[in-house]
């Protein structure tokens, strides 16, 4: 059963030097308080997982501009102009994947899965130095999971127990962060009772589900 | 062979994409010409939009401020509206769609593309572009994958060449070649020209490609303005 | 967009030699009338994939009695005593997978990813023979991905398009198994209009639906 | 110590492995004993019962045919109902849920358990077992994989043994064994014992244990009829 915490205190479980997972596309789907309140703290040495790093000093663009990060991995940065920066200074490491393979090693880091062979990226950049595989004639590079300390995400409601539901395209890699993490920090438009949410609808299961943090709708 | 306009070019690929693009088909649009494509199908076309960040049945774009759909944005990061019978999913999903091997078109552009059917389209040494997104994945999944691009780039350099030389998106990806003056088809790791618009001779295409390519006996030319 | 067939002419899109999924768990969410008009048929040299094969005479069952099957791959085949009779005569070809590895094969299988490792089975009779690796100092098993020609499933209701969506834990194999075939057949209770079910509830889009077969519910 | 019957044996250890269940906990049970251990449970302690045909959230057996829920049962083919709260997935996620590490217990039956922790449970050679079902995924998957058996088979052969003889489960994968007369616990590969019943010495269970375990410094003896 999840935790009930304000922002303030779920952003103390925080700590520096650890991987944390934040879920959004876009700046849809993301969690912008805890974010916020991450970027005024004092925490660094951060490994952040995600697919964008949102624009210069809005959202991921905060943690980027005070240095708070020591490497991202995702799938498409080119929306922080800052981020490209710095990179291209040698001051922030970041790591590219094909965005389908950004997910699919996030989904296998939290479902037990030693890794797998895709076909996606043979041949470019960003599969350099991977282990390859021909399969039925073709090759493949092989995929680590992805894992990390923490997953910060956004839901559009939980129940008390933590089942979660989103809320159309703001989805996108929340569910399968969830799984990923140790320990998963949700926050949420809205809490209701255990039971107001169809079984059948519910996308992420409460195991997955720490800490709930009730921040309002559209805040 | 009269200089187009950036407008013409646009407009002329996004037509002959329309066309391309099958009846009843699912497609993922990139940015650009890609969405432009949609203005110009026939009315009797229906196709059913795929965007990788989580959404099966993509409308319109809204039309008023009032139409816009909290939360409901494509790939593009553009907002959208929901279409009857649309749906959602996770990330991980929707890329196992792509790469089902269900998905019938994806229109993509292109930085390079080589005569084995190589792709370039995500990244320029030095210019800022900081991952490739889904681009990969969708060059690997989707059964036709629609390059459009325009022939030769601004700068006069060559677009269809040989050997990429900008890094590689996917290697023997492209189906389908689309440019203001050409379309081409890759089978079997050959690139084959099969229509080309009426203001060009094959000689002039011949002049802007650097690409090996055969042309098939049954080339068609397409009357434009 | 899905057509809609009845049971009699759907049957008659399948054939001989033919490899083909069946949705279901313990004859819940089974295709049942889809099932005994193969059981009619003719048909013959079937490779059936699915986790069980129902009870004697009984789902599946009939096609076992019927010795209509080459070879069933699943995870659990005891509830039916005359397959493990035939199997032990060396009648009838059967591969037994741990549940969850043959869930995640078939998964791989609809979402074009070129095999995976699990530590699930390691060092038992049911990963004899398979490719090992040592990851992070464990022993894994490769595994690859299932597909097949066809995938006959049940679902509770169906919009014209082919959307589904499933009952309770009639859901188990049947949305995966959607993914997974060149030609997709689902029973369902029911047809309704698109925009009828919520665009958040959907569980199988229906992109993965060749033919929709309405046999009303609980036939 | 005396001869227990069959149902002695079964509810001495229902009840033991009910204490063992963590309050709060997600846990996932086997047919036979596991399934009986609830009705043994504390009022105060609360578990959360995943079923690996799909569901989280398992309500008791319905108490009458009126009760029954359409498309509802466990992995052992039984009727079961809601709970507020619970909800539905595909058999792909159900066991991403358990090879996820989020799973606090399993409970499940044995042949037969080595000195190593490797687990034996799904088929005798020539017996009809076919398939192993998810055992050998919960055993791999879940944080603490509590075998509840009979100490010595009803032919007099040890269940405890040095190495297994009939078809392997899992490697090193038992962490809690439960039998009628002791608790062992397995940390590092090693074999521990931490309680026995009350009508036992360390030497009985030393007499009906072929596998090596060492004896823990505090082993506790638990009081029973």
């Amino acid at each position: 059963m999840a935790k009930i915490l304000s922002p303030e205190e779920a952003v103390k479980l925080i700590s520096s030097d650890s991987s944390i997972m934040i879920g959004g596309f876009g700046n849809i789907g993301n969690p912008k308080k805890m974010i916020d309140l991450i970027a005024d703290t004092e925490l660094k040495n951060l490994t952040i997982i995600a697919n964008d790093l949102g624009t210069p000093n809005v959202g991921l663009g905060r943690l980027v501009r005070n240095r708070q990060i020591k490497q991202a991995i995702g799938s498409y940065f080119t929306y922080n102009t800052e981020a490209a920066e710095l990179y291209f200074e040698g001051k922030l490491n970041l790591k590219m994947m094909p965005q389908g393979t950004f997910a699919e090693s996030i989904r296998a880091g939290g479902c037990g899965i030693g890794g797998f062979y895709t076909r996606v990226g043979v041949g470019s950049d960003v599969t350099e130095g991977a282990e390859t595989k021909e399969i039925n004639g073709r090759k493949y590079v092989f995929v680590e999971p992805l894992k990390a300390d923490f997953a910060i995400l956004r839901a559009r409601k939980a129940d008390r127990l933590g089942n979660l539901v989103y809320e159309r395209t703001a989805r996108n890699f929340n569910p399968i962060m969830a799984t990923a993490a140790k320990f998963t920090i949700v926050e949420v438009d809205e809490i209701v009772e255990p039971g107001t949410l169809s079984p059948e609808e519910i996308v992420t299961p409460f195991i997955y589900v720490d800490v709930i943090v009730p921040v309002g709708r559209g805040e | 062979m009269r200089q187009l306009t950036d407008t013409e070019i646009r407009t002329r690929i996004a037509k002959k994409v329309a066309e391309l693009l099958p009846d009843g088909g699912f497609v993922n649009l990139g940015v650009g010409i890609p969405t432009q494509a949609v203005n110009y199908l026939s009315p009797a076309k229906k196709l059913y939009i795929q965007t990788e960040n989580g959404m099966l049945g993509v409308g319109p774009a809204p039309k008023t401020e009032a139409d816009i759909v909290p939360n409901l944005i494509n790939a593009s990061r553009q907002p959208i509206t929901e279409t009857p019978g649309c749906c959602y999913f996770d990330s991980a999903t929707s890329f196992a769609m792509i790469r089902s091997g269900r998905m019938d078109a994806t229109v993509i552009g292109a930085i390079q593309v080589s005569e084995r059917g190589d792709l370039a389209n995500w990244a320029l040494p030095g210019k800022g572009v900081l991952g490739p997104g889904g681009a990969m994945d969708l060059v690997v999944g989707v059964k036709d994958v629609i390059v459009a691009t325009q022939h030769v780039a601004n700068n006069g350099k060559h677009k269809l060449v040989e050997n990429c030389t900008v890094p590689i998106t996917g290697l023997e990806v492209v189906n389908t070649l689309v440019t203001e003056f050409a379309v081409f088809k890759f089978i079997n790791k050959e690139m084959i020209l099969v229509e080309h618009s009426s203001d060009v001779t094959l000689d002039d295409i011949k002049a802007m490609t650097s690409a090996k390519y055969t042309v098939a006996n049954d080339v068609k030319a397409w009357e434009v303005d």
